[in-house]
């Protein structure tokens, strides 16, 4: 199962510290799903604040986006600018 | 999607073509906001604080309104007063009650030059003599400017309903601590356990302004029916539909926009100001309403980018290998939440490859404008500090500082401090063309000094749409929904032109109205020419697989059994048949008789866009008795994946450079103890002119970014990243002055200098 | 609204009655440089601007260094710095006047704008104050000639009385090895006002000692501010004496803490401008036969 | 007080207008002309964009009342070409990329025009200085300056 990752203090504050675990999950859709059951409000938090990495590529909103099944994801904020 | 960017195969992308708009940009034809007009317009203008917090007790319009040649004049009572609703937009997180608030203060004014009302008149003076008849009633609160005081015990409350976030258990009080973030990866205290050496350091920036020439303005008429028609400058025409609607409570099928010209916006034009109000102004006069700001309206009303306080500390072993890394930084947001901390954070040392690193931010609110993006927000700030650090721990190492980057550089797989793993980047690659520059090893002179310091941002993708549309002669049109703040135009045609296999001059690109093509996010992030390049690329590949089949059509064979190549279709081999080449404009001509009009208009949300890194090379000459600092000689290296038009990315790198070499020596907000800004003009707030610098030698690395199918990375922002340690590393070099302080002005380093000299030296 | 009216007369007399009959408040218009800008921040609300420029003579240059200039009171900076043997008799003059604003600003600046105004940072006064230069105004009891530093009187403050205003400025014939110099300070390389300013004249005789020199500051005070300048008189501007002008200099410093610079950064430039400027005008004089 | 009539030359055109006593040429020439070429940047005379040359010298038109025209000839950014042809300054600012946004660069060419038929073969030095009063915030001037050197190369040599 991919493994997720969270390095921001953001998303611990969900997880109650939990900085590392694995989530059964094939898209970034069924991961945010998951995400929100396991921590209620991380999945919501996650759709608006948050992208995601999937084993070093950053996706900032991508439903689709596939997971494989060894995929490191990190949880970290949006990235905007000028 | 297929990698088409070997740079032996590409006859279009690489050179230097003349821009498409570029003739009416040197003939005056231009038309940029302030220029747009719409028939019977009148002129709206709006009434600013001049208190830096107080509350309104009322406001009187009835003497203004009476004034003849007076149309209309409103205040907060004829905006909705819409509720907090976070959503991150392209620029970053946005509440669009605190917008809401920026554009039309309600109960209280957070700033000096907050707005309070606004009103319509048949011409400048009227205007101007109507605000002057509206009578503000405030209470005067007590202020608060810096950010070490707003955080302060006992420091006047911006706003009594914002509690911190982030910190557990959830506070009771509430604080000008709009939120606390942390980003950790490894032990830190373990990795300063097995440091030899340890530079340990508090620095400040000050706030800077985009400083785009261009003043902010919008024209905007409603009409009877509700159907809103907008021209404005800025960043994003969709971003201002968007925005507007929000705030005013349109229906977006309600409100065209039309993207005039934009003169320079840097980040700065990512939000609305005038556009709300113009409309507002509209409904209450039935006219069209036209809104300009002056250059004092700019600095007192809009964003600049956040100052801050930069604690760091670095520590590595005596060979030079970094164990670990830490920073604590406190960013001003101005009078709403917003900071640019997640990534100031998050950039501080995502240039080398770290086991321990920890970073702690805050996101303050205090009586000044609130920040809008300005390039590369948060990166510029904290990496002048962690990039200061890195030279001095060279210095205590007696490492050369390029050597120290090497050994420590960032690489494919490296792991930052947000989590995320590098993948094919080019830090190493940049580093080197730095060391291998002739400048790195020219000659210096007395009071001269070198100085070198490196920059990382991410760059980013998001939702953009690009057409392209075979004219019935074989030219080609483009179009996109990105304003085109620096030569966009060029590089979309230029891709376009490549994948059609036709001459750049056969094809033309335009930026339609926001109801003339699909949604595309702010020209922001360094995203335009990969994300919208990515659906003008796509575009052009589907409008070639339709010529292939319009050909095969045309000579009755199967489309598989067409190639394109160079503009034209030919037979993709001896039993595919001996027909002559069609070139574009053949088929094009018979395109009722293939199937009707030939184009292609694709929407993509680009993901993973490619990071970029630059290294700078400064040499400065100081003069110990004034403090000036002359820049001698400048060199930035940068790793742009694959340059489209190699002259607009030197250009972007070249303009980043010299902003930050502003931020570095003399821009900055001053106040005055009434909380007022004292230089808000061009004359005291001294961005760099022509005499102050040197030719600025950009340096192009290309290490393609495989996810875009011409190899581009995003360039419009790194370059701003490392001027600002370049030139005090530099500054050090030519003195032996270690300076913390932004910006390093004649006055601090003479005091400096003299402090240096006195017993005890201390800054 | 209190409208605003515009005149451009043709004449001194005429100019002098207009300003003398003018019932409310009046601006004198030579360069405008420094009057619209005030104007559109509304910091000031004329209703009467008496433009000077088409009254004959009042741009223009005459005389030589033999017998000195006369300089019409709106000749623009760009005028001054055209005219070589103005420059080389007085480059500090021109200098200072070329330092005004942008080469924009310089097509329209003038001496007389540039005093009136009042401003203690102004860039071409402390030179001319240096050089000797004096002004001749003209009023509703005829024209009077007094010297350059006695106009200013406080910031915003000039002695010109109602009815009064500059016709022209007048800059003596050089005698001997004499030659001036201009220094300003600022944060970038132009378009900032000056932080310190300062102007030198200086006289040689034929071993290179100095028997005559004038000192003006700008920047550093209410109004310029001469320095005393008994310290280099009688040197070959040897380190001791520069030194001592450097402490002289200082001294005269009653500056403001501003956005352009601090008490403390002002004093000490003034010093270090002082010591330059001198050398730069000794060197001149030196070179002169 | 009521307008006042200006008779000046615009580009080589005799042009009659009405202004405010107090209306700048700036405002004048975008509002009443319509040569909106010519940019407000600051309205103090601090940025260039609004420059423009009057007798041969140039100004910020920001800087000058409307009414101040009368009987001199202005030279503003839709006046330096030639009918459809670009002046070389005008070319070589778009084969060297001196533009980004391209709000300041009227301003930037009418000041190199003006320096070029002062000063044909200006050092970089001097075209730095002259060019001072024109504010760039996307370019960092290096491309501008390089254009400026080109022009005056072409312009010498034709």
């Amino acid at each position: 199962m991919p493994t997720v990752v969270i390095s921001g203090s953001s998303c611990r504050d969900f997880t109650h510290g939990e900085s590392e675990f694995e989530v059964a999950a094939t898209t970034f859709r069924q991961l945010i799903r998951e995400l929100e059951q396991r921590f209620p409000g991380l999945g919501e938090h996650v759709e608006e604040y948050m992208a995601i990495a999937i084993d070093g590529v950053i996706y900032q909103d991508a439903y689709h986006a596939p997971l494989k099944p060894n995929s490191e994801i990190v949880l970290i904020p949006k990235i905007g600018a000028g | 999607m297929t990698f088409i960017g070997n740079k032996s195969d590409l006859r279009v992308v690489g050179t230097r073509p003349v821009r498409p708009d570029g003739v009416d940009k040197v003939t005056g034809r231009a038309v940029y906001g302030a220029d747009a007009t719409m028939p019977g317009q009148i002129i709206g203008k709006v009434l600013r604080s001049p208190h830096p917090h107080a509350k309104i007790i009322s406001i009187d319009t009835s003497k203004a309104e009476k004034l003849p040649g007076v149309k209309g004049v409103i205040t907060s009572a004829d905006i909705p007063n819409i509720p907090s609703e976070e959503a991150f937009v392209g620029e970053g997180p946005m509440n669009f009650r605190d917008l809401s608030l920026n554009c039309m203060a309600r109960d209280k004014v957070l700033y000096e030059g907050h707005v309070v009302a606004a009103v319509a008149a048949i011409n400048d003076a009227v205007a101007d003599a109507a605000l002057k008849l509206i009578d503000v009633k405030y209470e005067i609160l007590p202020h608060v400017i810096d950010v070490e005081e707003a955080m302060a015990p006992g420091a006047p409350i911006l706003h009594d309903n914002l509690f911190t976030a982030g910190v557990t258990p959830k506070p009771t009080t509430a604080s000008n601590v709009a939120k606390q973030v942390r980003f950790t990866i490894g032990d830190v205290e373990a990795g300063f356990a097995q440091a030899d050496v340890i530079v340990e350091q508090t620095y400040t920036t000050a706030p800077v302004h985009q400083a785009y020439i261009e003043p902010h303005a919008c024209v905007a008429a409603i009409a009877a029916d509700g159907q809103v028609l907008i021209t404005a400058s800025s960043q994003g025409h969709f971003m201002i539909r968007a925005y507007t609607a929000k705030l005013l409570g349109i229906e977006i099928a309600n409100i065209r926009v039309t993207n005039a010209e934009i003169g320079g916006g840097f980040g700065g034009k990512t939000v609305v100001y005038l556009e709300p109000l113009a409309v507002a102004l509209s409904k209450k006069s039935g006219r069209p309403v036209k809104m300009t700001m002056t250059r004092e309206d700019v600095f007192r009303g809009t964003g600049p980018t956040s100052g801050g306080t930069i604690w760091v500390k670095v520590g590595a072993t005596k060979d030079g290998k970094i164990t670990a890394a830490q920073t604590v930084i406190k960013l001003q947001a101005g009078a709403f939440p917003g900071s640019p901390i997640n990534p100031a954070l998050m950039c501080a040392f995502a240039m080398y490859d770290l086991a321990n690193v920890d970073t702690l931010g805050y996101d303050v609110v205090s009586n000044r404008p609130k920040v809008a993006a300005y390039r590369a927000p948060g990166a510029p700030i904290s990496s002048f500090a962690a990039e200061s650090a890195i030279d001095d721990l060279a210095r205590k190492l007696g490492m050369d500082p390029i050597d120290l980057r090497l050994k420590n550089a960032a690489k494919q797989g490296s792991k930052t401090v947000y989590g995320v793993t590098h993948g094919v980047i080019g830090y190493e690659e940049v580093l080197n063309a730095a060391k291998a520059h002739p400048h790195w090893t020219a000659p210096l002179g007395k009071n001269q000094g070198r100085g070198v310091a490196t920059g990382f941002w991410f760059n980013i993708g998001g939702e953009s749409t690009g057409g392209v549309f075979i004219n019935e002669d074989g030219t080609a049109s483009v179009v996109t929904g990105s304003p085109d703040i620096g030569g966009s135009r060029a590089s979309m045609a230029m891709m376009a032109a490549e994948v059609l296999g036709i001459p750049y001059e056969k094809v033309r690109a335009v930026i339609p109205d926001t109801a003339s093509i699909g949604f595309t996010h702010v020209t922001g992030g360094s995203r335009v020419t990969y994300a919208t390049g990515m659906a003008v690329t796509q575009a052009a590949q589907a409008v070639v697989e339709d010529l292939k089949k319009r050909a095969a059509m045309i000579w009755d064979i199967s489309p598989e059994a067409v190639e394109w190549k160079d503009g034209e279709a030919v037979p993709a081999g001896a039993n595919a048949g001996g027909f002559d080449p069609l070139p574009l404009a053949a088929i094009a001509l018979k395109a009722a008789k293939t199937g009707g009009p030939i184009g292609s208009e694709i929407s993509v949300n680009a993901q993973g866009a490619g990071p970029g890194f630059g290294a700078h090379i400064c040499d400065i000459e100081v003069d110990p008795e004034t403090g000036h600092s002359t820049i001698l000689r400048y060199t930035a290296v940068q790793d742009v994946g694959r340059a489209i038009h190699p002259s607009y990315v030197e250009g972007q790198i070249q303009g980043g450079a010299v902003q930050g070499i502003g931020w570095a020596l003399n821009e900055e907000y001053i106040y005055n103890k009434k909380g007022h800004m004292d230089n808000a003009g061009f004359l005291d707030y001294r961005i760099p002119v022509a005499s102050d610098l040197p030719m600025i030698e950009a340096v192009l690395v290309e290490v393609p970014n495989t996810r875009h199918p011409f190899g581009v990375r995003g360039v419009g922002e790194v370059p701003i990243v490392p001027p600002m340690a370049a030139v005090r590393n530099a500054i050090r070099g030519a003195i032996d002055l270690e300076m913390f302080h932004l910006p390093m002005s004649p006055p601090r380093i003479r005091a400096a200098v003299d402090a240096a000299k006195a017993p005890k030296a201390a800054e | 609204m209190p409208s605003l009216n515009y005149v451009a007369p043709t004449t001194v007399n005429d100019a002098v009655k207009i300003l003398a009959d003018a019932s409310g408040p009046t601006r004198v218009m030579s360069g405008g440089t420094d009057l619209l800008v005030q104007l559109r921040a509304g910091r000031i609300s004329p209703e009467l601007i008496v433009d000077t420029k088409k009254i004959p003579g009042i741009m223009g240059i005459t005389g030589s260094a033999a017998e000195g200039f006369t300089i019409g009171a709106a000749t623009t900076g760009a005028e001054l710095g055209d005219h070589k043997a103005l420059k080389a008799a007085y480059p500090g003059v021109v200098e200072a006047a070329n330092l005004i604003g942008s080469k924009q600003v310089q097509g329209r600046a003038s001496l007389a704008g540039n005093l009136c105004n009042a401003s203690p940072a102004a860039d071409s006064v402390p030179a001319v104050v240096a050089a000797g230069g004096t002004v001749t105004i003209a009023g509703p009891t005829g024209t009077r000639t007094v010297p350059a530093e006695t106009v200013v009187t406080a910031p915003g403050r000039t002695s010109l009385a109602k009815g009064e205003f500059i016709v022209s400025f007048h800059l003596p014939a050089i005698t001997g090895k004499t030659s001036d110099a201009y220094l300003r300070f600022i944060p970038r390389t132009e378009m900032d006002i000056a932080v310190v300013g300062c102007g030198v004249s200086v006289t040689v005789d034929a071993s290179g000692t100095i028997t005559a020199a004038k000192i003006s500051l700008g920047a550093v005070a209410p109004t310029q501010v001469p320095v005393d300048a008994s310290c280099i008189i009688g040197t070959k501007l040897d380190d001791a004496a520069l030194e001592k002008l450097d402490a002289a200099a200082q001294a005269m410093c009653n500056p403001i803490d501003d956005k352009r610079g601090t008490i403390e950064f002002r004093t000490k430039v003034a010093g270090v401008l002082a010591r330059r400027t001198a050398k730069i005008a000794y060197d001149r004089a030196q070179a002169r036969t | 007080m009521s307008k006042i009539h200006v008779e000046t030359t615009i580009n080589g055109e005799a042009m009659e207008f009405l202004a405010n006593p107090g209306e700048s040429l700036l405002d004048a020439l975008r509002n009443t002309l319509n040569l909106t070429g010519t940019k407000e940047g600051c309205g103090s005379g601090d940025c260039g964009a609004c420059t423009v040359i009057i007798d041969g010298r140039m100004t910020c038109s920001c800087l000058v009342l409307a009414v101040e025209a009368g009987g001199h000839e202005i030279t503003t950014i839709e006046g330096i070409a030639q009918g459809d042809t670009l002046h070389p300054i005008q070319r070589k600012f778009l084969e060297n990329a001196a533009l980004q946004c391209g709000f300041c660069t009227p301003g930037f060419i009418v000041a190199t025009k003006a320096l070029l038929d002062k000063n044909p073969d200006p050092t970089e030095t001097e075209i730095r200085f002259w060019l001072a009063g024109n504010l760039c915030r996307c370019t960092g001037y290096d491309k501008i300056v390089r254009a400026v050197q080109d022009a005056a190369a072409e312009m010498r040599g034709g």
